[in-house]
């Protein structure tokens, strides 16, 4: 499965874009963030969370949809 | 009232002028059922950082996502409070310092209703929109915004 | 910022305009360490009473006791809550249905200070402030109104 | 002593004035008011609050100043 990754604010900084198409073989988001921190090991220490077609995910979430994003705390208002 | 089904697109380029929120409040007088409104604006403070002051916050967020959320907590305001309208607006891009960010806009027959679900929606979109604040300093470097 | 000492004229002579509530506004630009505003807008309803509606509020008061007790208020506000600004503006004369009558504006570094506040001085305005609306129907008559 | 006596609202619809000079011999605001209610018997079923130098009074306060306002229920705001 091609997954489409966004990032934003700060790690958006970080990964240097702020969209790609990542192959994703696996199934979990642990198993996803594995893929993401081999490929930016910056991003290990960073605080954010993942949501997968909009919606907040945890690491034990089954990654079924195409679109997952990286998000920074939240910091609107 | 009920409320609007249709996800609408609550963000605005650059900053929230006095004229856009003059303009929001006039609409409401054709609606002579309501009796209070309640307003919350947020502004961007030219705050001090280490020596360097906040000249300016870029705001970027996950627009989808955001535009979802904002939904689902106008759902819930409904459900929640007895209101006859609600309007939200967030700017993307730069805000300068002194300028608005964020408008909220709660109107309901009696005032009571309005006080809190003026809160409630404004903690709301702290806590759950994806919205992202980079603090601009005067010297051009940057930091990112954390909401306390 | 302390609290101002001299007591202020808190009546306007009529429907208090959206573009003056814009102009309060923008005046706040320049206070660079606001980060929360929080207004409300009482609005004059055109509310049913044995088939007669009301077409607009005629607002009299005893001006020098309301403005003292404006600005007892707004001193015991200060005192409450850590706020860097307020202003309070109330009609008097006639006010039709769907114009607004009431303008308080608390402004303040963070914005959990402004909603206990703003709601302090609404509630503390209707209760102790000696102003009287006399609500004249859409044929003439009219009744005394009393704050629920 | 002349009290300078202001009526308000409802109150000055039925005095039919919005002040007058009334003189005044006696002591308290009690004595003041039956005062006003041999005036102004309309005035006995109607509620309203005594202020006496723009504070708040109860009818046992003595009068000791000029100015005395009828103040029927606030409705402001």
């Amino acid at each position: 499965m091609n997954l489409k990754v966004k990032y934003f604010g700060l790690i958006a900084e970080i990964t240097n874009c702020s969209e790609e198409t990542i192959p994703f073989s696996k199934h979990t988001v642990a198993e996803f963030l594995d893929l993401i921190f081999s490929k930016y090991p910056a991003l290990k220490n960073k605080d954010f969370k993942v949501a997968q077609n909009m919606q907040l995910v945890n690491i034990e979430t089954k990654i079924s949809s195409a679109e997952i994003a990286l998000l920074p705390p939240f910091s609107g208002g | 009232m009920k409320a609007d089904k249709k996800i609408k697109n609550v963000f605005r380029q650059g900053a929230i002028s006095s004229e856009f929120i003059a303009n929001s409040i006039a609409k409401h007088q054709v609606k002579t059922n309501i009796g209070a409104h309640n307003i919350f604006l947020g502004q961007v403070r030219a705050d001090t950082i280490k020596d360097q002051t906040v000249a300016a916050i870029e705001y970027s967020a996950y627009e989808d996502m955001a535009n979802a959320k904002f939904h689902e907590i106008r759902e819930a305001t409904f459900e929640k409070f007895n209101l006859t309208c609600m309007h939200i607006y967030h700017s993307l891009g730069t805000v300068k310092s002194g300028e608005i960010c964020l408008f909220v806009f709660v109107s309901s027959t009696r005032r009571k209703e309005v006080f809190k679900a003026l809160e409630y929606v404004v903690e709301e979109i702290k806590a759950h929109v994806p919205i992202f604040g980079k603090e601009i300093f005067e010297d051009e470097t940057h930091q990112w915004k954390i909401n306390s």
